[in-house]
């Protein structure tokens, strides 16, 4: 699946995108936030606050709890501060 | 009674006068139309603002801006409405957001406004990075921005 | 903080760009305007209006307008605003009313622009006659007019 | 003193303004309505719903209660329809 990051975790994660193929015990969005911050110091270092990051699925907010199968595209990105 | 719905994203600025006759040329249905600008100032907080630079989620922030507008014009009878988001670098002064309601009657044109406004503000993927005089530094999220979305779902 | 008051009565048309732009130039400490442009519709209930003239009591209109700038400019804090009131013949379509405000943020404009709508709706001295298919009638006031403007006195 | 008439007052009265002395029995708004209205048929007519009579003194809202006395503008009109 693709993952996208905006704003400051975009820069933290060093990447606007990329493609994933987490293991099939990575069930929910807090699972693959999880699962991306163990992946090596970088990414440690952009999902190490995860209750302020914010995810959707598909171009829709989720919770944390909602599950990832069958999602083609997931964001995380810090809360908006647009308008 | 059609609906006129226009939703853009885009770096240059916008015209209201233009966007207002878009919305309500032709017609004789409306009575009341409702305007927010909003600006970038030159301060935030206490820091003096060089620019903004607005980042958005492109797609998403189409489509979250558009659920909105669906569910102001099924809360409200309007006769259209329009949202206008710019992106990129944008100077104190500069407008950054226009939101516009059409109406017959004034108390829908206002209330569908101001909640467009506290939607896109909570809701839409948009991100803000300040330029100031120590760097620059993404802006955070106001709870209060949170509280004023939530409360058209208690009313 | 100057504040920017604006208040004209006047047969010829406005131009809200030009408005705004008269209470924005220059300022950078301006986060929010809203705007409300009352237009004359070409239905009331159920008839159909070739045109409405409106009479207004010279010197009081413009007192009691300057009454509701100075309590929406203590009571919310506004950088400027502004309210025009056409008056003569107009036909549907056409303006009738401008209201502007501007302040730091949202909710001080929106709250002062609905609450200098409804006291003008209920106080300034303004009169309309419409000319419909019948012949010309003076609108009669409506009750939740009153009612809107009353709500203002008990939050 | 000096009247002035606005709306359907104005057109029942068949004039927006006239110079007025009432005798100092003629207190109160409500009752400068009443001496107006006994004049003749034409004031009767135009004063018959007094509690839709809207007044002002020197340009300001007032009670049908209020005092004339020392009032340089008295105005009558419908309930207002601006905005």
């Amino acid at each position: 699946m693709k993952v996208k990051y905006f704003a400051w975790l975009r820069e933290r994660v060093g990447k606007a995108e990329e493609m994933i193929e987490p293991p099939a015990s990575v069930r929910t969005v807090d699972d693959l936030i999880a699962w991306l911050a163990q992946r090596d110091e970088t990414y440690a270092h952009a999902f190490e606050t995860p209750r302020v990051i914010r995810a959707a699925i598909d171009h829709a907010h989720v919770k944390p709890d909602a599950v990832i199968a069958g999602a083609r595209e997931i964001a995380f990105f810090p809360p908006m501060t647009g308008g | 009674m059609t609906a006129n719905v226009t939703i853009r994203i885009q770096e240059t600025d916008f015209d209201i006068a233009r966007e207002i006759s878009a919305l309500t040329k032709g017609r004789t249905d409306i009575g009341a139309v409702v305007s927010f600008s909003g600006i970038c100032r030159g301060d935030e907080g206490s820091e003096t603002i060089a620019a903004l630079t607005l980042e958005h989620y492109p797609g998403m922030a189409e489509a979250e801006i558009a659920r909105h507008a669906e569910t102001a014009m099924s809360r409200w009878p309007l006769t259209g409405l329009s949202v206008i988001h710019r992106i990129g670098r944008i100077t104190p002064g500069e407008n950054i957001v226009l939101v516009l309601t059409a109406s017959q009657h004034r108390h829908a044109a206002f209330q569908a406004a101001e909640f467009l406004m506290d939607y896109l503000k909570a809701n839409a993927p948009f991100w803000k990075r300040e330029e100031g005089a120590a760097g620059t530094n993404w802006i955070d999220a106001r709870a209060h921005d949170d509280a004023a979305a939530a409360r058209w779902t208690k009313s």
